[in-house]
């Protein structure tokens, strides 16, 4: 599903990655963690096609994104859905049209977006807020609106970039929840974090972390078995 | 088919967005065009003018002193049987009569009529409308000079350098004015997109990220610029309408007797059309990035 | 002081951020400003041209007929001596010349000359230009009729009447067109400005968050708005000046001889801090919310 | 120092806050809790100026909330420095122009902004990114750029909403020591987190708990002794 080998990135002169190389498979759960400035987002980035690829190789879901056109990459980004650290949601609509552009944006029709954004917000605890303008609601309301974009669209592949900075420690589980749900269905999820008692809280998840760019520790084999 | 039914609907909202900065532009818009529209009219009302007296030439013709007046009379039946616009005839009476009146007072003419120093004399004038006006004039010109009796025929070349110059002036300001008025408008509707934009950019990249086409993020832009290019215009020519309801009989007075009309239909359509055009080109001008 | 400065510096950056909207927007100016300076230079030339005609007023004074010739030469050199600007005179025998040129080629004049039946008569130019045109026109018409032996002063009140109807028509045009102008470019200015403030609109709330006071925010974007005003008035009066340059001669033949004269340092001087003023009005204009 | 009487706040028919007093001491250090939406972000606007006071009294710095006049209030903001949950910083701007600002704004001499903003980079860690545009730095960059943007005016008061939420562990105990540092030089400490292991590292700070706008928790006596 996801397959980096040695990905290098870099702004100017400082290499935000350095030789960046790992595999999941379609359903794995990806804990990535390190220190601020780490690299985390960056690489998140890359898998999502806001950053084009500079060197090594970066295959997700299906796109190789060392070749995919510019005119191709929405057809990635319906597949891979990703939550921003800094949220990026329009802050002028409400709640329900945040949650619910994606599917607009494809051209589902409008029963079908109103049942999805539904359950989504329901799930999320957002339902009250539905009809709130963005720039209105809580920190931690607007990263729930985050998370609920990107889950919407039942992606085959979920990047979540610290989608619980803004939550208490009950909310923050019940995302993990959500997210497990997810999992469970097949969806591939790679979550950045700092808050270890959320890694402590998933068994049988893949952890990586990275430190100035680099790969310094993993709990599984990183590359694969050259078959 | 929906998909382009909504994206129609989302180019409208946006005329929605920035209220304050769209009613700048369509008003900037309006005045701009309404300023063109106003010297096209002026333009248009002045060539009008000028063709409807300079498209006509006139020519003197003086017959030889003592024909007979029979002779002279049927020669001014058959020029009138020409296609031509007018015909004043003189004979040597009237034509003393006409001096006599054009001086002082009591000038006694009696001593002067038994001794007329005057020929008989007609002041033709044709049309320059159809055809090459250089030939026609030249034409008429050997017809009258060829006419048995007649001595000399004068005419004023300047009477058609003066049409042709006046011509030559329109059409050397008419394109530049039009150009003009085009970069403006473009320019103001580019930089309300401009501005539409810079503010639907955060808008713009995130739909980009949810996966929206580059199809769905520029389409209604284009129907923006456009809407406001056409509401502008329509607006403008409206107002233009006004104006020239007022101002219809401004010059309507002696000598000139003008009365100021309307662009025809064809110059507004255009008008519109091209400000519509306008519109949708300035939205790929308000795509270049800064 | 130092903080003064600082602000002019900030409103001087300003204009190089959202580079192609400033673009736009002076070039806008620009075309705005050079349409209407055009329009001006149009009227000004005109006016020029009328008034070198117009502000002249023509008499025609026909003495009585037989009378001495040294008696008339006298009055002549009576008016010579008054504030006029031109005297034509003729004689009775220079009139009857006049009258038999102007006729068809072999005219004898022989027997005319004998007896001659034209009165010595006179032209005479005065200028309006100063004081009460109509009083001027008046008192002149009497000295003239006063004159021992003059039999009749004539003299063309449309001649009057076309100079003031042109007049009105211009001062008509001119403040509406003076208006236009401005409402244009302040709708321009003010969209920049507004486009500028809604990109600024995050820093200044960050601006008034962190402790600027609303001085240190609406400076600068005042020092903004007149440059842009300024900067585009400056080109656009080059625009002008050229184009000025290039159809001097446009009109400069016969029976026209118009030489197209730039407007003068008053007007373009006016129209610069017209247009600076129509920048920071704009700059006051672009705060209304949205 | 701060003094909040029976305030209350509504958006529309929605209670942010409600009837909400307490009263702190210069020097104070106060931890302000409860869970996403409960009312923190709201109580420190009103405390900045930056939402009117609706009901109630509220008090900071020497300035009355409840009178206060537009023109007046940039006085107050170079008194009381906050840091927003969404950091508020200038993306296209550097970071050294983004924490110089209020000190710009205030007309400092140029020589002794320098010198105060090197210091605070220094002590957040920020030092090597001082020339890079606030865009292109990480989340936990950004969110020490805001930070150190508030505690570069050497405030009295010190509002900061949820400024770890971006931050691994480490980083949010440095910042920690910052707040710390100015904590016991005098200046009061409004502290709004989710972070429990934050709250036990500091002794003697006081805390609130917000729920649904309402206080439900207090570890010191609210009501002023009406002497
Ligand atoms: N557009 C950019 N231009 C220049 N440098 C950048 C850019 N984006 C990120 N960086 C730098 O690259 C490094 C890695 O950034 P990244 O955002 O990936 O970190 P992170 O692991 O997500 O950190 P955090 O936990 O703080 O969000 C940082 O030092 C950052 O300053
Ligand atoms: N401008 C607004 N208009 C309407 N409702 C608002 C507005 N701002 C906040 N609210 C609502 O008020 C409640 C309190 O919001 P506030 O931002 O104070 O919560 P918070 O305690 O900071 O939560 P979080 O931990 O998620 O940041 C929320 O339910 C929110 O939706
Ligand atoms: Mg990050
Ligand atoms: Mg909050």
């Amino acid at each position: 599903m996801i397959r980096v080998r040695h990905l290098s990135h870099s702004f100017g002169r400082y290499w935000a990655l350095k030789n960046i190389t790992f595999s999941l498979e379609k359903g794995d759960f990806l804990f990535l963690t390190g220190a601020s400035g780490a690299g985390k987002t960056t690489l998140m980035r890359i898998l999502h096609g806001s950053i084009p690829l500079q060197r090594g190789i970066s295959q997700i879901a299906g796109f190789d994104l060392g070749t995919i056109t510019p005119g191709k990459l929405h057809q990635l980004r319906r597949q891979v859905a990703i939550v921003f650290q800094d949220f990026r949601i329009l802050s002028e609509r409400t709640v329900w049209d945040n949650v619910a552009l994606p599917l607009v944006v494809k051209g589902m029709v409008k029963t079908q977006v109103q049942k999805r954004v539904r359950a989504v917000l329901r799930g999320l605890r957002l339902d009250k807020k539905s009809w709130c303008l963005c720039r209105e609601i809580s920190g931690g309301e607007q990263q729930r609106v985050a998370v609920a974009r990107a889950v919407v669209v039942n992606p085959k592949v979920l990047l979540a970039d610290e989608p619980t900075g803004n939550l208490d420690r009950n909310l923050a589980m019940q995302l993990m929840d959500v997210f497990r749900q997810f999992h469970v269905h097949g969806t591939t999820i790679v979550f950045a974090t700092h808050n270890e008692d959320l890694i402590k809280s998933q068994h049988n998840a893949k952890i990586l972390s990275l430190k100035e760019g680099a790969v310094v520790d993993a709990n599984w084999p990183l590359e694969e078995s050259e078959a | 088919m929906m998909m382009l039914g909504h994206l129609l609907y989302l180019g409208l909202v946006n005329l929605g967005r920035n209220k304050w900065a769209q009613v700048f532009t369509i008003g900037a818009v309006v005045f701009v065009s309404f300023l063109a529209g106003l010297f096209l009219l002026l333009l248009y009302n002045i060539n009008l003018a000028v063709t409807s007296t300079q498209d006509k030439f006139q020519y003197q013709v003086y017959w030889e002193k003592g024909l007979p007046e029979q002779d002279v009379a049927g020669q001014w039946e058959e020029i009138r049987s020409w296609d031509i616009v007018s015909l004043k005839t003189f004979t040597p009476e009237q034509a003393l009569q006409v001096l006599v009146d054009s001086m002082a007072g009591d000038f006694d003419p009696g001593h002067l009529s038994r001794s007329n120093p005057l020929p008989p004399t007609a002041l033709v004038e044709i049309s320059l409308g159809v055809g090459d006006p250089d030939q026609l004039a030249k034409d008429t010109l050997y017809r009258l000079e060829e006419l048995p009796g007649v001595e000399r025929v004068s005419y004023n070349p300047l009477q058609m350098d003066m049409a042709r110059t006046w011509m030559s002036i329109t059409s050397r300001i008419f394109w530049p004015l039009i150009g003009f008025m085009f970069v403006i408008t473009c320019l103001v509707v580019a930089n309300t997109l401009k501005l539409n934009q810079i503010n639907r950019r955060e808008e713009v990249e995130i739909l980009s990220l949810v996966g929206a086409s580059s199809w769905y993020i520029q389409f209604p832009l284009l129907i923006t610029g456009a809407l406001q290019g056409l509401l502008g215009g329509l607006l403008s020519i409206l107002l233009l309408k006004g104006l020239q309801v007022m101002i219809k009989d401004l010059l309507f007075f002696p000598p000139l007797w003008i009365r100021i009309e309307f662009l025809p239909p064809l110059y507004t359509v255009s008008l519109l059309s091209a400000l519509t055009g306008v519109g949708i080109l300035s939205s790929f001008l308000a795509r270049s990035k800064d």
